[in-house]
């Protein structure tokens, strides 16, 4: 299974090797981590939660999306759900391709989709309270299309 | 009969992961409506929606057996 | 210690630990693999030689070039020399910053950076012949400066 | 005296990993013109030099027990 939904702490290794290929020269891999601070508030844990089989269905879109803009690409996501304390592992992305710089690309590419389709949320837990997490800036949805290059850079 | 799923605050809001109505008929925009008075959910607005594990939008028509969910803004990542 | 020239495999998950921080929501790991075709050529094995003291030293420059440019980056590098076949896995950068894009921009900036200045080679065994790879192309080096931004994108 | 380090395809050619010669006083420019006609050295222009494990320029003067090494363009990652 190359997209998965995980309730256990995620082994990084074992995504890698998804997609090790003959013919790819690059692996890049994303890892997303529970930080300490976010915009100067100190959070204790997070909460996530997903809608996993939609999630995961979600998940393989976005591999398929890669693997029809990178030629070449192997993509493997695995996101983790339930209670994560600071420096925890939430997400791993691992994507191969033949030359290096369409495996950065591609990389970035799954987590700003990610942020954009896939149904998982997180309640950041602080000392004074908890909020679900989730778009506050009211932004733009793309829940078919795919994000314009502007997008990916904010 | 449709079962309608919730997440992250609107099932806090509701107080039930799913609750089960008939919406075969009605389109998107009517069982949001209806669910958002039941529930005084008042941010139903900005939630996507999804049938049968897929978004669909606002003038789908709902049928018998189809499984709603209500997608607020995601977080994942 | 954070930069490594190594005979060994490379064990990838400790290159990764030594980035892991509190204040990181990110770490973009890259994988340098050895791939099987370049420009239609097989590839059989390579061999990876490096000056080892100079190269360490190069490693820890481009992690305080990294450093200075991206605040609050925790970078670690492992280079392995010696005989590696397809797949093997040639280098490992880790990159760990506080928001997610920077941990893109910072990773892929080490690795053109290795590729400018840090005294490593590569000889490529192909079944008819052999042969040191490096710069055929003629293409400038910065062995102080700083490449532009436009020489990240070769 | 100054010992000479040799690298990739030049410590192919040269047959040593590395030398011994006295090149103090000698600038970069001068010690690779005289290692290249030694060694019938055909590539060593494209070879940057460095002193003591650090990049030199070629105006550079060297001094007793400075360590040279010739670095061909290199590939690694």
């Amino acid at each position: 299974m190359m997209y998965e939904i995980a309730k256990d702490p995620i082994d990084i290794q074992s995504v890698i090797d998804k997609v090790v290929q003959r013919e790819a020269g690059a692996i890049n891999t994303f890892i997303g981590t529970v930080r300490e601070l976010t915009k100067g508030k100190k959070t204790l844990y997070l909460i996530y939660e997903a809608y996993e089989p939609m999630a995961v269905k979600k998940l393989e879109q976005i591999g398929n999306e890669i693997k029809e803009r990178w030629e070449g690409a192997e993509v493997a996501i695995t996101h983790r759900v339930g209670k994560l304390d600071i420096t925890d592992v939430a997400v791993v992305i691992a994507v191969s391709t033949p030359h290096r710089a369409d495996s950065y690309e591609a990389n970035r590419y799954a987590i700003e989709r990610i942020k954009e389709i896939v149904p998982i949320w997180k309640k950041e837990h602080w000392e004074d309270g908890q909020e679900w997490i989730g778009n506050q800036l009211e932004t733009v949805a793309y829940p078919s299309g795919k994000p314009e290059e502007g997008d990916l850079n904010e | 009969m449709n079962k309608i799923l919730f997440f992250a605050h609107l099932r806090d809001e509701v107080g039930e992961e799913s609750v089960t109505i008939d919406a075969s008929g009605k389109t998107v925009a009517e069982v949001k409506a209806l669910v958002a008075e039941q529930y005084k959910l008042q941010k139903l607005d900005s939630a996507m929606t999804a049938i049968n594990e897929e978004f669909a939008p606002n003038d789908e028509v709902i049928k018998d057996g189809d499984v709603i969910a209500f997608i607020p803004p995601v977080s994942g990542g």
